[in-house]
């Protein structure tokens, strides 16, 4: 219950943020060259002046940009976002419709960094400068540096191409419609590689920031408490040192939400997942201003409710927190 | 029987140190039921001996030779396993900061429990029933709570009792307290002091106590030892050493301590430079999740400063008297009552008040710009209001000379200095001024005794010379008792009792002042 | 100088400045080395490396000298990561220092702001900008500089907020000194290490960002950036993958280099943040 | 990207004779599934509604017209099943097939084709407004005949060869009620075609199945097409070699990929069945730039580019050097007659540019120009590529100005804002269609892929003109030589490659490219080797 009015709370927190990056996006929109019709009449090849007009009339286009914004406003207000050009359908629902597979890649991603970085991370720190502490971090710098869109295209050179292990993209085998279990299977074979690609650099961050933390961690008094108590290295590792250094890197998760997304954009694309972020790219290039302040707008709400949750987590791990002090 | 025993004991410091060791053949021993007191000032090795009794040398200082025996049994022997059976369970340990020494993540029955689980491999229940024994026996308020509560929702005091209750679970042959009451309000450390005292009384338990407070020591040890750079200076019981020191440096220790013998009464002059009238500030402070109620950290206080004399306000933490230098010298806004200066109200010019009132800070280190020289430091302020640079680096050098630094140093950077030097440099930074009214806010609780006694006379000293009017904020009533010509005891945001120093010391009129009184440790004999 | 010893002692800094080097040599000698303009005809496409004695890395789709390519490119890469980044900075610090140092409804609305920029995916925004503005070199840069300033605001605002109710700032206004001097005279200097250290994340960011945009397409065709030969050799990627593979190390080189170069600051600047070293 | 296969028509079915394949003798095979490459996402799949072969390649499966073209590219009887046209044009009577019924179990009636015919071929399908645009009515007499009414005369040939591609049927119930453009139907087509639709998974796939009750007997053989949509071309690629995909359609995929499947036993990579898909690269010029209103010029810059090796570089097998608008595939109308030509020649060019009194100045460059490239098809992006290295050869720096589809056609068709632009130029078989646009002044601002350039020539027009409205094919074939001549000596634009789109085909597909647009026709004769 608290939890539900905290989310409320958070959520109207977050709306003037909301509306000024929703009227910042329409009215930079305003300015790009070419509008919906112009890339409507290059995918239908041609049509005469008349036809354009007409579409435009269809789309709403004949109005002035302020009456356009007040529109869209407006409809937002009831929570409608309007109508998608490309897709001849409900925003909410074309974006409903690739809102999964995104969701599923940063889920995915997100845990796999966090986890393998997590370990990594406290290996590192238990064995910091010896060997496995170099070997840790250079493997985190590589990871750091390598572009996610580049590792991905060797990834399908390698593992689909030649060794033939892993679907080259897509999000699930159509030729076959499995049930069940078979058809998760088949999905998680295909999210196989976009989620390395995706969660790569995260883990090569989580990793550092871990790592940075245990090291700062160990060197506080209460380690040192807990060592004076006799207890094991283990346990005042597993005990008292881990959880306190997991706090910098869950409040890392918040503030990188977007980027993941934005990550994903470039992912889908080189793996053709059917995601949020693809449809981002297809909008801009579309210009199907609906569709783009639909994803901007989902996108937003997904950015805040992960720092929501993150905030929540953070709580239950660290108790000075609710008391607020 | 000697319960500890360390034998012409010697540990390295890593290369590159100010010194080759940390510790040098040093000897020591505890008995049972013996409370054995390390007295010595920052570096001189007390903590060093501590953690390596304990063996828990930091990383790279290592035993380059001697012994240490626990009930005969040589620690050094020890596998590093068999070292940490010994540890908590055998020794335990008492460290100085209360605020950090506890897991903020794990609440106060899981950390003591622990003791039991670990140690006796005791399920949950039991050792959480003995946690909660042994919190009784520390005499904490409402135990039951306590061992659900987090370390943060403890006071100092509290968290000081839980971390004796940690370390005399499982009734350790020896007990090393590290500055265990540093950290503390005096009558917070009256408490803990007795209740150590008692513990180890019933327990027969051999303490090690490490400190720099004479008065502590005069407190508790049944023998002292006094250590300098490394070295054991002194050794002998408690009366010996406090009423007969026989090394110089013990001495001069002795006589840095401020007594309470308060200075005689001086003539006031007529004219009140400061006056506080009824002054009223809350803070409305909130946390990501609720609001917490507001703190008055100051009540409608009021106080007067006469020209050239020093008014000292004295106050626990939470007393609201650092706050009210912030309000004094305008760095925080009130929300009622005004802050009088020379018959004017402060005014909210920072750069007409700059020449009014003037401050000099607590911690010596923080209140220093690391990257920009300390002469720039002390001339910005004169430059700031148009004294042309070169004068006022020329007054700068004038000032450092005057507070006893060499005039060449305002060229050096902070970290080139000592705390007690940078003290004084911030002391000539506030004197750039040439202000009506000082105020110093806790200027020597951060350094060694002997370090403080020499700021203090400076401040005497300059006070005399220039007619400074100083308003001495401390929670020290020793400290106040140096150079005061009137006291304000402040409690909770409300002055409890103001007057001549001489009256409040031997007539205080409220309880609390009486019980800070009471609390000073070693009152007994260096009030004498 | 402490800090300068502090750098050379760290090996890190050591190989990513050697790295850089490397590639500032390759940059600035690139028009040396390679002469003739890297986007002109050299031969015959999509030769192998070794192929051909002239191309010792092959050429391209389009018949260009992938060595050329990545000798120039190596000049747009580190223009593009350098400008962006100090774009980025600049915006940054300005945000974040105001919004630190005087806090309450200046704060406020700066990190609105802030949010706004934070919460709209980077990359989502940087593909609008470029949409509407074009993609020459120019505008892909400012536009990169323009999505990356968020975190460094973040940054300097924290630090601000802890420097400001530091004791040598109070100290400082006790002496009437003004806010301009505060700032910049007293909390800058101090907050500036960590930004530095930040820094250098930015520019691997935005160099990372540039080759993304360029293998969609959308950065400027006319420069030799190696995202370009990344997105071209995308279309050969099963045949002729050496054309994606070649670029795309060399990218990963140069964001090593430039975190490893960070990493040594970071040790060198702010031991404490170094992992206790 | 919008990919090459945009924006080809086919009003007259291409002469060229199809091979017919030894797939023929075979008997056919019951059962099996054909995936399709499908790669660019369409808004709508109706093909009433919207004329592209994007959603030919889907909606021409589930809807049909009322006729389609046959193996020799002549018209054939589909939902009509025979026609007779007064003699005057402007009245044609289609008699339709009976007994066919939709896929919701509706009969099929002339008020279909009469609501199709007014409410969307005249008003919203694009080439349909200006193709049905003197049609005043459809008679519908009984549920068997419709009878179109039109205002001015509509040559048989020409309507017979239109409706292919602009007579596709939508059902009146499903349509009538509410705005056309929203009907859910539009993508999920209702039909009366072989295959029905089951599914659209956006971004993913669409699917269709046999239709049990197709009035074709035993027809279709396959039992599901399945279009996954795959958008990038080098996955395409891997999913034709892992037998994913089975036919990739209108050059879908990467040359390089194209020329190495053709290679593949497995594939053929073959521009049959694509006869009346041509298309030719462009080199637009800007006569509002003063530099390149000298026809000097513009020759100087045709001069500089070596075509035959851009095309045996980077295009291979599948295109061949231009001569001129008319492409050499369209027999009726390719002028016998030599036309003027620009061959490889950077002396000549520089000789011209000088002449023109551009000289070369600092660095050797003589001025600067910005090319616009239409950002749809791989070999768009490497001509101007190509453009832009070989004119540096002759002192020209080129600067090219890379824009999404929205922005190049906004650009350049409507601000006017370039020097150079370059994209394709689809020849639907007759100059008239549109070949001409591209020359003829007074198209209104912003219509795409017509003389937007700023020049205009009235000999050019009224040759045009003159030809539109000629009869006697003879005459008109002397006409368009005339306009071909024109055309390369004023040069206002260029179009100096000439291409077929390329179909891949898995080879056990069976009785494929059996018809001049056979990827957009329905495949009911379709059928899978195992």
């Amino acid at each position: 219950m608290r939890v539900l009015r905290l989310a409320l709370w958070r959520l109207a927190a977050s709306l003037p943020t909301l509306l000024l990056i929703l009227a910042g996006m329409f009215l930079l929109l305003q300015l790009a060259p070419g509008d919906t019709v112009d890339a409507l009449m290059a995918q239908m090849g041609g049509g005469d002046a008349a036809l354009a007009e007409d579409l435009r009339r269809f789309y709403g286009l004949d109005v002035g940009i302020a009456a356009q914004l007040w529109n869209y406003l407006m409809r937002l207000a009831t929570l409608d976002l309007g109508f998608s050009a490309i897709y001849g359908k409900p925003v909410a629902t074309v974006i409903l419709e690739r809102l999964p597979p995104t969701i599923l890649l940063m889920a995915a991603s997100l845990s796999f960094a966090f986890f393998f970085g997590l370990v990594l991370g406290v290996i590192a720190a238990r064995r910091v400068n010896k060997w496995p502490d170099t070997l840790i971090s250079t493997l985190g710098l590589i990871f750091y540096a390598t572009p996610s869109f580049w590792f991905g295209l060797m990834a399908i050179v390698l593992f689909s191409v030649y060794l033939q292990w892993l679907p080259a993209g897509g999000f699930g085998d159509i030729t076959q419609s499995y049930t069940g279990i078979a058809a998760v299977l088949d999905i998680a074979q295909h999210l196989v590689l976009p989620t390395f690609t995706l969660g790569l650099i995260f883990l090569a961050i989580y990793l550092r920031i871990m790592r940075a933390s245990m090291l700062e961690v160990l060197s506080l008094d209460f380690v040192r408490t807990a060592r004076a108590k006799g207890l094991s290295e283990t346990r005042v590792v597993t005990k008292h040192v881990l959880r306190n250094a997991m706090l910098p890197m869950v409040t890392l998760i918040g503030l990188q939400a977007g980027t993941m997304l934005g990550g994903s954009v470039v992912v889908e694309s080189v793996f053709a997942l059917p995601g949020l972020g693809r449809l981002a790219y297809e909008s801009v290039v579309q210009r199907d201003l609906n569709t783009l302040l639909g994803i901007v707008f989902v996108s937003a709400l997904l950015v805040i409710t992960i720092n929501f949750l993150v905030d929540i987590l953070y709580a239950r791990l660290d108790p000075r927190i609710v008391s607020g002090s | 029987m000697t319960r500890l025993l360390v034998d012409r004991l010697t540990v390295r410091l890593p290369r590159g140190a100010d010194r080759s060791n940390a510790i040098e053949n040093v000897s020591l021993s505890v008995a049972s039921g013996e409370i054995l007191c390390v007295v010595g000032e920052s570096g001189s090795g007390k903590s060093v001996t501590a953690s390596a009794v304990m063996g828990l040398l930091a990383p790279g200082l290592a035993i380059a030779g001697g012994g240490m025996a626990l009930s005969g049994e040589d620690l050094c022997a020890l596998s590093p396993e068999a070292w940490r059976g010994v540890r908590g369970r055998r020794i335990a340990m008492v460290f100085q900061e209360p605020m950090t020494a506890l897991n903020p993540l794990m609440n106060v029955g899981a950390q003591i429990g622990e003791m039991w689980r670990v140690h006796l491999g005791l399920d949950a229940a039991e050792s959480r029933s003995r946690a909660l024994a042994a919190l009784r026996e520390v005499n904490l308020p409402d135990p039951e709570g306590a061992l659900r509560a987090f370390p943060h929702e403890l006071s100092g005091g509290q968290r000081q009792r839980v971390m004796i209750a940690m370390a005399l679970a499982l009734e350790p042959e020896v007990l090393i307290c590290d500055e265990p009451t540093t950290a503390l309000d005096v009558t917070t450390q009256a408490q803990v002091l007795a209740l150590i005292k008692d513990l180890q009384k019933r327990h027969g338990t051999a303490v090690l106590f490490i400190t720099h407070d004479f008065g502590v020591v005069a407190e508790i040890a049944d023998r002292v030892a006094v250590m300098r750079l490394g070295h054991v200076v002194e050794e002998g019981t408690a009366r010996e050493v406090l009423t007969n020191p026989q090394h110089d440096y013990t001495r001069a220790l002795l006589a840095a301590v401020p007594g309470l013998r308060a200075p005689e009464p001086r003539e006031l002059s007529p004219d009140t430079v400061l006056e506080v009238r009824g002054l009223t500030k809350t803070y409305a402070s909130r946390g990501l999740f609720r609001r917490r109620k507001p703190v008055r950290a100051l009540d409608g206080v009021s106080m007067t400063l006469q020209r050239g004399s020093t008014l000292a306000v004295v106050g626990e933490s939470g007393s609201g008297k650092s706050t009210l230098a912030r309000c004094v010298v305008g760095l925080l806004g009130t929300d009622g009552g005004q802050v009088v200066i020379g018959g004017a109200p402060l005014p909210t010019n920072r750069r007409d008040a700059a020449q009014l009132v003037q401050m000099v800070f607590q911690d010596p280190y923080a209140s220093l710009n690391p990257r920009r020289r300390v002469g720039a430091q002390v001339a910005q302020g004169p430059i700031a209001i148009g004294v042309p640079a070169a004068a006022a680096m020329a007054e700068a050098r004038r000032l450092f000379t005057m507070v006893g630094l060499d005039a060449e140093a305002v060229d050096r950077f902070p970290h080139e200095f000592s705390g007690g030097q940078r003290q004084r440099i911030g002391i000539a930074r506030a004197l750039a001024m040439k202000p009506e009214v000082l105020v110093a806010d806790e200027p020597v609780s951060a350094l060694d005794v002997s370090v403080q006694a020499q700021v203090l006379a400076l401040l005497r000293d300059l006070q005399d010379r220039l007619g400074l009017s100083i308003l001495f904020i401390t929670h020290d009533l020793r400290v106040a008792a140096q150079l005061c010509d009137v006291v304000a005891v402040m409690r909770n945001g409300v002055v409890e009792e103001a007057g001549p120093i001489q009256s409040v010391f031997a007539a205080p009129r409220s309880d609390y002042t009486r019980s800070l009184i009471e609390a000073i440790p070693g009152r007994a004999l260096f009030s004498a | 100088m402490r800090v300068l010893k502090a750098y050379a002692r760290s090996p890190a800094a050591l190989i990513g400045s050697a790295i850089l080097l490397a590639l500032l040599v390759m940059g600035l000698g690139a028009s040396w080395f390679y002469p003739n303009d890297p986007l002109g005809l050299a031969g015959r496409p999509l030769q192998w490396p070794g192929a051909n004695p002239r191309f010792p890395l092959g050429t391209d789709p389009s018949g260009r000298d992938i060595a050329a390519q990545l000798f120039h490119g190596a000049r747009i890469s580190l223009l593009i990561g350098f400008v962006a980044t100090s774009i980025a900075v600049v915006i940054g610090i300005a945000i974040g220092a105001v919004a630190g140092f005087y806090g309450g409804a200046i704060d406020t609305a700066l990190m609105r702001l802030t949010e706004a920029f934070q919460t709209v995916p980077n990359f989502l925004l940087l593909l609008v900008l470029v949409a509407v503005f074009g993609s020459t070199l120019q505008t892909v840069t400012i536009a990169i500089g323009v999505v990356s300033w968020p975190p460094v605001a973040r940054l300097t605002r924290a630090e601000f907020l802890s420097l400001r109710t530091r004791e040598f700032v109070q100290a400082c206004r006790i002496q009437g000194l003004g806010d301009v001097h505060l700032i910049l005279r007293e909390v800058l200097p101090n907050a500036l290490p960590p930004v530095i250290v930040y820094a250098s994340v930015v520019m691997a960011v935005a160099i990372l960002l540039e080759s993304a945009l360029a293998f969609l397409q959308l950065s400027d065709p006319n420069v030799p950036s190696w995202g370009n030969l990344i997105g071209l050799g995308r279309s050969v990627l099963r045949t002729e993958w050496y054309v994606s593979a070649i670029p795309g190390f060399a990218i990963l080189l140069t964001i090593l280099g430039v975190s490893l170069v960070g990493q040594g600051l970071n040790d060198a600047l702010n031991p404490r943040l170094a992992g206790g070293r | 990207m919008t990919g090459p296969n945009r924006r080809e028509m086919l009003l007259l079915g291409a002469a060229a004779m199809i091979p017919t394949s030894l797939a023929a003798q075979e008997t056919p095979r019951r059962g099996g599934v054909l995936t399709v490459h499908f790669s660019t996402e369409q808004r709508i799949l109706n093909p009433s509604l919207q004329a592209s072969t994007g959603v030919y390649i889907v909606g021409g499966k589930m809807q049909e017209a009322l006729v389609d073209l046959d193996a020799q590219g002549n018209p054939v009887g589909v939902l009509a099943e025979s026609w007779e046209s007064a003699p005057d044009g402007l009245t044609h009577v289609f008699r339709l097939r009976r007994g066919v019924t939709w896929h919701d179990g509706k009969p099929f009636t002339s008020a279909d084709v009469a609501f199709s015919a007014m409410e969307m071929w005249k008003k919203i399908l694009n080439y349909g407004t200006t193709m049905q645009q003197f049609l005043t009515e459809v008679q519908t007499p009984d549920p068997h005949t419709a009878i179109f009414k039109y205002e001015r005369p509509m040559p048989q040939g020409l309507l017979l060869r239109g409706l292919p591609d602009l007579g596709y049927v939508s059902p009146k119930h499903i349509f009538e009620t509410g705005d056309i453009r929203q009907n859910p139907a539009n993508n999920a087509p209702i039909g009366t075609g072989p295959f029905k639709f089951v599914q659209y998974e956006r971004g993913q796939h669409i699917i269709a199945e046999r239709n049990p009750n197709y009035w074709r007997e035993n027809m279709p053989y396959l039992d599901r097409i399945i279009w996954r949509v795959v958008g990038d071309r080098a996955a395409a690629a891997a999913q034709m070699e892992s037998g994913q995909l089975l036919f990739s359609p209108y050059s879908a995929l990467s040359i390089a990929d194209m020329q190495r499947l053709g290679r593949d036993p497995r594939f053929e990579a073959t521009t049959r069945g694509n006869e009346g898909n041509v298309r030719t690269n462009t080199l637009e010029f800007n006569f509002r730039n003063p530099i390149l209103a000298d026809v000097r010029v513009r020759k100087a810059i045709a001069h500089s580019l070596n075509v035959p090796f851009f095309i045996e570089n980077f295009l291979g097998p599948f295109a061949k050097p231009g001569t001129g608008p008319i492409p050499s595939v369209s027999t009726d109308y390719y002028p016998t007659s030599p036309m003027p030509q620009y061959g490889y020649d950077v002396a000549a060019a520089n000789r011209l540019l000088d002449e023109a009194g551009h000289r070369r100045g600092a660095g050797g460059v003589r001025f600067n120009l910005r090319l616009n490239p239409a950002p749809w098809g791989e070999d768009i992006a490497l001509w101007s590529t190509f453009i832009q290295q070989s004119l540096q050869q002759v002192g020209i720096r080129v600067e090219i100005v890379r824009l999404d589809a929205a922005g190049f056609l906004r650009t350049v068709y409507n601000d006017w804002n370039f020097d150079l632009a370059t994209g394709w130029h689809q020849y639907r078989s007759d100059p008239a269609v549109s070949t001409t646009v591209w020359y003829r002044s007074g198209s209104p601002r912003g219509a795409p892929w017509t003389n937007q350039w700023g020049w205009t020539d009235p000999t050019i027009d009224t040759i045009i003109d003159n030809a539109a409205t000629e009869v006697d094919p003879v005459k008109r074939k002397a006409l368009y030589a005339d306009f071909v001549q024109r055309a390369q000596t004023e040069l206002p634009l260029w179009m100096p490659i000439e291409q077929i789109f390329v179909s891949v085909f898995n080879r056990r597909i069976r009785n494929a490219g059996n018809n001049p647009r056979w990827a957009s026709s329905s495949w009911h004769d379709t059928w899978l080797a195992s």
